[in-house]
């Protein structure tokens, strides 16, 4: 008799420990899924802020830098410097800094335009460079009286992410000897060139690599960006 | 020196004439608007270059500027345009 | 909907849009000095407002319609102009009410206490903002009737509606 | 004939020089996107060295400074056009000219 006794005690020790061990469970998941979503609001609050922060100081930012572009603008502008103009050109410029603010610098990070301008004038000679090859090339063409010609139609992948890259590389695809871009559908330029030559050094995709360490686009970080980025970032601190 | 650049202005108008003929002949409208995107840049340069001959030159930088900016803005509007019309 | 306006709307190229996107501050500031600096370079209220009408008109061809409408939209321009002739005929009457004739920028140094020829350049220069107001905003308007047809591209579906009924 | 006149009068030439080419291009190539290939790049560079010239010409002042900030607009503005124009003509079903189709 004892001994069913003292089975149903343990069998009913059993389901209220079975009880409480449920309700543990549940309590934790119910815990854990709290403290989740509060961690998700969290993140998605100080994500919030921090987009908005940025948001924020990068439009002032914008809005004070296109000032300034502006005002430079202006004052070579009109050579008057006294005054009545130059106060009249400050109020042009607010009004079209304020106008358009997000117009001149819409995606790009604010830390950034430093290198990139940097970067950008080392570019220029070696563009210049390509620019007059082209334009001798050119000439070439059109002076000889057979014109070797062989236009065709490339449609070229390209690694660039921002926009600001793309349109880089496609005015210098335009300017380089021998193509022009003609139009671009998702990420695939359309390219008109004069001869397989042309289209082959194309292909080699060196002017877009030099375009990518402009722009520093991600999938192209040497260690001397890094160097170059850690002392504009130092200067900037 | 004015000689010099009285001479450059006037070869420049020569050309201006050369390119005439195909916005005159061009077979289709799109040679027609290519050329005369071409006469536009060599017009501002003539009109630079007469601004210069005539001692006012801060004048004529104005004017040209904005004629650069419209020859921009009608070569966009062109073809903008005509992008539409074959459909 | 016509072609021109919905082409507006449908052939987005990067290139130039983001080109425009740059060009179009400098051009609007140019536009303001061309209007500034009326008496000494070639320019006054009426260039001006041709310009500035020009680069709005960039804006709408290369960021097509929805994008641009709340930049400047149909109704902003015909304030626009108001406001304009507005400013214009304000001084004009100010000048009347301050004893002179109708556009007497002389009169204007009494309540400006600056010499005469100060007060004159100061009236012709408020005069020259109002007419490059008005010019901007008549020439976009006109460019903005043409390119939709005078139909909006959004109020399209009411008058089809309004006419089905 | 200070340098800066040499200069400039070597930089007029060199632009002339590509104008030259530029409008021969032009009118000898045999087709639209050939021919934009020619007014694209000779016009370009040709429009950069004639106010390049003049700059020089009128030697380290403001109004020099505006002629160079010309330039740079038309440095910017010139491909631009020109691809709105290619891009345009190829949408709208203008076929390039393949060397092929002469022989054939």
């Amino acid at each position: 008799m004892e001994v069913t006794l003292l089975i149903q005690a343990t069998d009913d020790a059993f389901q209220v420990m079975e009880k409480a061990k449920m309700q543990a469970v549940g309590i934790l998941d119910t815990a854990t899924r709290l403290t989740s979503e509060t961690r998700t609001i969290q993140e998605r609050k100080l994500k919030a802020i921090f987009k908005g922060a940025h948001e924020s100081q990068s439009g002032f930012l914008n809005f004070v830098a296109t000032f300034a572009i502006l005002i430079i603008f202006w004052a070579v502008l009109s050579g008057k410097f006294d005054a009545f103009h130059m106060t009249l050109g400050i109020l042009c410029s607010l009004v079209i800094a304020w106008l358009s603010h997000d117009l001149l610098f819409a995606n790009v990070r604010i830390g950034d335009i430093r290198v990139i301008v940097q970067r950008f004038l080392i570019y220029i000679p070696w563009h210049l460079y390509q620019i007059f090859l082209s334009n001798f090339h050119v000439a070439y063409l059109a002076l000889s009286p057979r014109m070797p010609i062989q236009p065709e139609i490339i449609r070229f992948k390209t690694k660039l992410e921002s926009d600001i890259s793309w349109v880089a590389f496609a005015n210098s695809i335009t300017l380089t000897p021998g193509t022009v871009t003609v139009d671009i559908e998702g990420n695939e330029f359309v390219v008109h060139a004069l001869s397989k030559k042309v289209a082959d050094d194309l292909n080699a995709g060196e002017m877009e690599d030099r375009i990518a360490h402009i722009f520093m686009e991600a999938d192209h970080i040497y260690i001397q960006d890094v160097l170059d980025v850690s002392r504009i970032f130092s200067a900037l601190k | 020196m004015d000689y010099f650049f009285a001479a450059v202005g006037l070869c420049l108008c020569m050309l201006v004439l050369l390119a005439l003929y195909r916005v005159v002949f061009g077979p289709g409208i799109f040679n027609r608007v290519a050329a005369i995107s071409a006469i536009g840049t060599k017009t501002l340069v003539i009109l630079l270059i007469f601004g210069l001959l005539y001692q006012r030159i801060d004048m004529f930088i104005d004017i040209s500027m904005v004629y650069a900016l419209l020859n921009f803005i009608g070569c966009v509007a062109a073809a903008k345009y005509l992008e539409s019309r074959q459909e | 909907m016509n072609g021109f306006a919905e082409m507006i709307i449908k052939t987005e190229d990067i290139i130039v849009k983001t080109i425009a996107r740059i060009l179009i501050p400098f051009i609007q500031l140019f536009s303001l000095y061309v209007i500034m600096h009326g008496h000494y370079s070639p320019g006054g209220g009426f260039q001006g407002g041709v310009i500035m009408g020009a680069s709005l008109v960039l804006l709408f061809l290369t960021h097509g319609y929805e994008e641009s409408k709340e930049r400047m939209s149909e109704k902003a321009a015909i304030l626009f102009s108001s406001t304009g002739v507005l400013i214009y005929s304000g001084i004009g009457l100010l000048c009347l009410l301050l004893l002179g004739n109708y556009l007497d920028y002389g009169r204007l140094s009494l309540i400006l206490n600056v010499d005469l020829a100060h007060a004159r350049s100061l009236g012709i220069l408020g005069v020259e903002i109002g007419v490059g107001f008005a010019v901007m905003a008549v020439m976009f308007s006109i460019f903005l009737d043409i390119s939709t047809g005078g139909i909006e591209p959004g109020e399209e579906k009411k008058n089809e509606k309004a006419s089905t009924r | 004939m200070s340098f800066m006149t040499v200069l400039s009068i070597l930089c007029l030439l060199g632009g002339f020089f590509f104008f030259f080419t530029a409008t021969i291009g032009l009118l000898r190539f045999p087709d639209f996107f050939t021919r934009l290939h020619a007014t694209g790049k000779g016009d370009t560079l040709a429009v950069f060295l004639s106010l390049l010239g003049l700059a020089f010409y009128e030697g380290i002042s403001l109004t020099g400074l505006k002629i160079l900030i010309i330039a740079i607009f038309m440095f910017i503005a010139q491909p631009t056009a020109t691809h709105a124009i290619s891009r345009a003509g190829m949408r709208s079903g203008v076929k390039p000219w393949m060397k092929e189709n002469i022989e054939s």
